[in-house]
């Protein structure tokens, strides 16, 4: 590989430095630092699963076979994830508000969601006389299969990395940009004006937060050098004196970009603050007004599955993936910190519904605009200085912290400042 | 096989391109059309060229769709009946085959002057650094011009849709 | 600095969930069926006719003066005193209806009975799938004993007895010396009870 | 050119309305039993696009003839009626029906009884306005949460209202001459706990929403009412404090008790729908001051001036007119007595009512999301807006 100089001919002579060092040591293969052998046997135990199943068949068959089980495996872990992040988000939501949540369903509400799902499947499914019965059919197919697709570049665990593509994080966010297309869909099939409004306002909404989405993740694949997600969570690898882990987001640009790469995703899956269609204030609900019994659940399904896989790629891009936070902590297998991971920012995803109103939908977009896309632009700069100072040592080392939080706080308060200066809790006078 | 992979693939591009053209509901051709460029990024993950068909379906299933279909839904809300397609005219017969046969004049001598390279076995193993690397060695002005024409053209429809909205 | 206030509202939010394992200030519901809701004293429902001694009918303290059924806002009381043989009303009531669907318990016909007849009960469990006779309720269904009385509302009970004690006592002493059918001594208003 | 409604399947009917000045109109009509609207009222709102460009209150499902049938009972039979009018706030209804009353009458309260009215009234303004921010913040889209607190500390305030007076919310608690029940010292123990413990409550509430930026942009410059229109509409309560103009019952009348007790009135700058919510908070605050020199100062004695009548009564003939500080603005009795012992005119003044009449000058340029909580805002009830 010739020596790799980043910024083109224009660059080169100011550049002249040899950089190879810093950019081979990101892409030397692993090793454990407590030395430990790669096949601890929690650590192979699927392997050796899928391994006892397919081991005999010949080569052609046993690659088919290991991806239909790979498949298999995530639709079922997903969708029971769906099932129980229902009931979780009704538990959590119910003992914030100083309530049980569902509890008469089996044990603590444990059946909820299989009640729920009854319920939907036994609904009648009315499709509007006036609809175009193919798209009204085929938005939420393509809404599911799409939010499915997602998955499979997730690493779940050292060796549970269903496809191992080179550009995977770019085939992630490909699969996410469609579904605004399955959106459209919904909304023009149900041939119901105010149903198409709502539809263009929940696309406005995605696509203006798909922009900071995808900026939100260039700093990492600056810092890590690659996108492919396995690379990316082969550079987070190893701890700083076994303690500090070299996650992506204990570095200034890497938090910064979490930050905005988590308030996009709270916009693409229409949660919380950005829950525009289910607002009572819209005149219904959004693009999903004429759909109901099963179809309207395979709507919730995918934006649950969708919150899933973004958190998933959260935690790859920015958490360290499935490395453990300690080195002490190697022993415990990969895939269970990955599902910790994963755990831990959905339930992020549903104290943030249980806390905060609605955002309008001018001031929705305008955060997007005028907020998050220079800060995720800005980003990028912080990325970059980043990567060329990796080699800086000793007291350089504070100098380039102090530069890298700089970037990263100073435009954050001056655009802050920007928006307090008209929103402020004021003080009141007594009579 | 992997011929008649490519077969089907140009199958599916060209076919729902054409079924495209001649449906009457326009919304339902503009998603052959997604369906024709979808077809498009098959052919580039068939080609082993990964990273191009993600950023096909990207850019083209993504925001160039949308792009489709807000220009078709805005272009209707002046409430005309569904675009009539008059009966076959001989003058515009002709006018098609003369543009046809102009662009086609174009086209096929470029197509002939290149040598493409033997089709290799199978497909050359390529990473996507290396791809980042040749974009901004090689070509890294030819991409800071796109990059200058794009911005441009992206404000130019921000006047454009300025403009408009304050004349109505 | 932009999002201190959500941060303080989501740390309000994780103090109430953790709180509502441990604190009982913050896990307040009571889940009814299972474990019975704690009714205070003065709780009023509908009301019930009060009777003495064992036998429900003749014992009831109602002598049918329908001052109740005047004063009662959505006038939801029916009353048809008894009459004897001889057709002079007697002091009983033959008919004593009260429609409880319109009745709104504000225990404005226990403030106006002079003669503590009537007060308010407080079991609230009478859903009926009749919607016609099973909310009409008759004089049968509404007479209940002085110790049931004593059991709901002990306190107001108490002072009520004290009352009607001091009045027969006043009631004898005016018969001792004065011709034996001197008409029972009419009480004042009865006087507010203490709420506890 | 005006088109049928068309009833989509959530309740709201909408229709296109073409008007030659603003091209195409959307007429919305939102309720009688939309999600956002606190009850059986209508909004009749036309959108041009995103803004509100003309909004028709439409109000009276709840009608039920309140003050003929007022005419046709005595003046006993009415109290527990007024229970109904707002039916948040049975204390404050009963206290400005019997006010009205006793100056119709010239019966005097005992002192004891003067004190207990005080105490009720205040728990109940404590009771409203944290109600109101609940309704509130539920409106602008919080899932609940801060509603659910609300109605936690309202239970508490409600069981202390059952334990007094029988019922949580309808009371029917004040007769024309002092209370119907003596409060035993274990209640104003009781009392005492809860009110010492809202302090505690109002400052996790304002840490979970006062300065939470997503509700400062909602509702900062939302609604704005100003001084003049609020004076010349008749608007009174928080309302109208929060518009800047200074006028609180509570110290223009100085009616029952409250010359004795110090408490400020706290005045907004901007008239604003934010405005509107911190007045009421820190109303809160000033009426846990008032409970407190209240609880302290309560003597013993009768809670009944002994000559009051309960039946028969028949004050002479005249006409009064009652009104207090309630917790949604001037609640006020007009009685016209001719002698016997019903009255000849009974009229009550509604705040919500007459608060509700300027809904549409607040809204108009704002968008629908904003007139759900410039409604929820003005803190109406419908039983008293439609009697």
């Amino acid at each position: 590989m010739s020596p790799a100089v980043w910024f083109g001919e224009v660059g080169a002579s100011l550049l002249a430095m040899d950089w190879t060092p810093a950019i081979a040591s990101k892409l030397a293969p692993t090793v454990f630092p407590t030395g430990q052998t790669e096949s601890a046997f929690a650590e192979r135990l699927p392997l050796l699963l899928r391994d006892a199943v397919t081991g005999s068949l010949p080569e052609p068959w046993r690659w088919l076979a290991n991806s239909l089980i790979a498949i298999v495996a995530i639709i079922v872990i997903f969708a029971s994830l769906f099932a129980l992040l229902t009931l979780a988000e009704r538990k959590i939501l119910g003992r914030v508000q100083n309530r049980p949540g569902p509890n008469r369903t089996g044990w603590g509400g444990i059946l909820q969601p299989l009640a729920d799902g009854i319920k939907m499947l036994t609904k009648e499914d009315i499709v509007p006389a006036a609809a175009d019965r193919l798209l009204h059919f085929l938005a939420p197919v393509v809404l599911l299969a799409l939010s499915i697709v997602t998955f499979a570049v997730i690493p779940y665990g050292r060796h549970l990395v269903p496809v191992e593509l080179d550009a995977a994080v770019l085939y992630f966010f490909a699969a996410g940009a469609a579904t605004e297309l399955a959106i459209f869909m919904a909304g023009w099939a149900s041939r119901n004006k105010y149903s198409l409004l709502a539809a263009m306002r929940a696309l406005a909404q995605l696509i203006s937060y798909e922009l900071p989405l995808l900026l939100a993740f260039v700093p990492v694949v600056m810092l890590a050098g690659s996108l492919a997600t396995t690379g990316i969570v082969a550079a987070q690898g190893g701890w700083l004196g076994g303690v500090l882990p070299h996650w992506h987001v204990l570095t200034p640009p890497g938090f910064a970009g979490f930050v905005i790469f988590m308030i996009a995703a709270l916009a693409e899956s229409n949660r919380s603050p950005f829950d525009l269609p289910e607002a009572e204030s819209e005149l219904i609900a959004g693009h999903l007004t004429e759909y109901s019994g099963f179809k309207y659940a395979l709507f919730f399904m995918a934006e649950y599955l969708g919150m899933c896989a973004l958190s998933g790629m959260a935690v790859t891009l920015f958490l360290g993936g499935w490395h453990a936070p300690l080195a002490a902590l190697e022993f415990i297998p990969s895939y269970v910190w990955f599902a910790v991971k994963l755990l831990a920012l959905l339930l992020g995803f549903i104290w943030i519904r249980a806390t905060f109103p609605r955002l309008r939908i001018d001031q929705l977009t305008r955060l997007a605009w005028k907020f998050l896309v220079p800060l995720a632009l800005i980003n990028l700069l912080t990325g970059g200085f980043w990567v060329l100072t990796t080699h800086w040592t000793g007291g350089m080392l504070v100098v380039r912290w102090a530069i890298a939080l700089v970037l990263v706080v100073g435009p954050f308060l001056a655009l802050g400042r920007q928006f307090q200066a008209r929103y402020a809790p004021r003080t009141y006078r007594y009579a | 096989m992997s011929t008649f992979a490519l077969g089907t693939i140009i199958a599916l591009i060209l076919g729902s391109a054409a079924v495209a053209l001649c449906l009457r509901r326009l919304i339902r051709s503009v998603l052959l059309f997604v369906i024709s460029w979808a077809g498009i990024a098959a052919f580039y993950l068939w080609a082993g060229a990964e990273f191009l068909a993600f950023a096909q379906v990207l850019v083209y299933i993504g925001a160039v769709s949308m792009v489709t279909l807000f220009a078709v839904l805005l272009t209707r809300r002046h409430d005309q009946p569904d675009l009539v397609i008059e009966p076959p005219a001989r003058s515009r017969a002709a006018a098609g085959v003369t543009i046809g046969a102009c662009v086609a004049a174009v086209l096929i001598p470029a197509i002939l002057a290149t040598e493409f390279p033997a089709a290799s076995a199978t497909a050359p193993t390529f990473s996507v650094r290396q791809l980042g690397l040749d974009l901004m060695e090689q070509h890294g002005v030819v991409l800071l011009v796109v990059g200058l024409i794009l911005t441009v053209a992206l404000l130019g429809a921000v006047v454009l849709a300025a403009s408009k909205e304050d004349a109505s | 600095m932009l999002g201190t206030g959500l941060l303080k509202g989501l740390a309000v939010t994780a103090k109430n969930f953790v709180g509502s394992f441990h604190d009982p200030k913050r896990y307040t519901t009571v889940e009814y069926p299972e474990q019975p809701t704690k009714l205070p004293e003065n709780y009023r429902n509908f009301p019930f006719l009060v009777f003495d001694g064992e036998q429900p009918i003749d014992g009831l303290r109602c002598v049918a003066c329908k001052i109740c059924e005047a004063e009662c806002p959505p006038q939801c009381i029916y009353i048809i005193p008894d009459r004897d043989e001889k057709g002079r009303p007697t002091k009983k009531p033959k008919v004593f209806d009260l429609d409880v669907s319109v009745c709104m318990s504000c225990q404005i016909c226990v403030e106006v009975c002079p003669f503590d007849a009537i007060k308010m009960d407080q079991h609230f469990e009478i859903a009926t799938a009749d919607r016609f006779n099973g909310l009409l309720l008759h004089r049968e269904d509404l007479a209940k004993s002085d110790a049931y009385y004593h059991s709901i509302h002990p306190t107001e009970a108490a002072q009520v007895d004290e009352i009607l004690a001091e009045a027969k006592r006043k009631a004898e002493a005016k018969a001792k010396p004065a011709a034996p059918a001197a008409p029972a001594a009419v009480k004042p208003p009865e006087p507010p009870a203490p709420a506890v | 050119m005006t088109t049928a409604f068309t009833p989509t399947p959530s309740g709201a009917h909408v229709r296109a309305v073409h008007d030659p000045f603003h091209g195409d109109l959307l007429e919305i009509s939102m309720g009688p039993h939309h999600p956002s609207t606190h009850g059986v009222f209508r909004m009749m709102v036309t959108l041009d696009g995103e803004n509100v460009v003309k909004l028709k209150p439409v109000f009276g499902y709840l009608h039920r003839n309140h003050e003929k049938l007022g005419e046709n009972t005595s003046y006993l039979g009415s109290m527990p009626y007024t229970d109904r009018l707002d039916y948040f706030c049975s204390m404050t209804n009963n206290w400005a029906y019997a006010l009205a009353v006793e100056k119709l009458a010239g019966q005097p309260v005992p002192e004891r009884a003067e004190y207990l009215r005080v105490i009720l009234a205040e728990l109940t303004r404590l009771l409203n306005h944290t109600c109101l921010a609940g309704f509130l913040l539920q409106d602008t889209g919080a899932s609940g949460t801060p509603l659910m607190y609300a109605f936690r500390e309202r239970e508490k305030i409600l069981d202390l209202f059952e334990a007094l007076s029988g019922s949580r919310m309808m009371c029917n608690y004040q007769r024309f001459g002092g209370c119907r029940i003596d409060a035993t010292p274990a209640w104003l123990a009781a009392v005492r706990g809860i009110v010492d413990g809202y302090g505690a409550f109002l400052d996790e509430y304002e840490e979970l929403i006062t300065g939470n930026e997503i509700l400062l942009a909602r509702t900062q410059n939302v609604g704005v009412l100003s001084p003049a229109l609020a004076v010349s509409a008749g608007i009174t309560g928080p309302m109208l404090r929060a518009a800047g103009v200074d006028y609180d019952l509570r110290k223009v009348d100085g009616y029952g008790l409250y010359p004795r007790f110090d408490f400020r009135v706290p005045l907004g700058a901007h008239g604003d729908t934010y405005d509107r919510y911190m007045v009421r908070m820190l109303e809160m605050r000033e009426s846990i001051g008032i409970l407190r020199q209240a609880l302290a100062a309560i003597p013993d004695g009768p809670i009944m001036d002994p000559k009051a009548k309960i039946r028969g009564f028949r004050p002479k003939p005249g006409e009064a007119y009652g009104r207090i500080e309630g917790p949604k603005g001037e609640i006020g009795f007009y009685l016209i007595s001719d002698g016997t012992p019903n009255p000849y005119r009974y009229r009550v003044r509604p705040p919500s009512l007459i608060n509700l009449t300027v809904l549409e000058d607040l809204c108009l340029g704002h968008t629908l999301a904003d007139a759900v909580i410039i409604l929820g805002s003005i803190d109406i009830v419908l039983g008293e807006v439609d009697r």
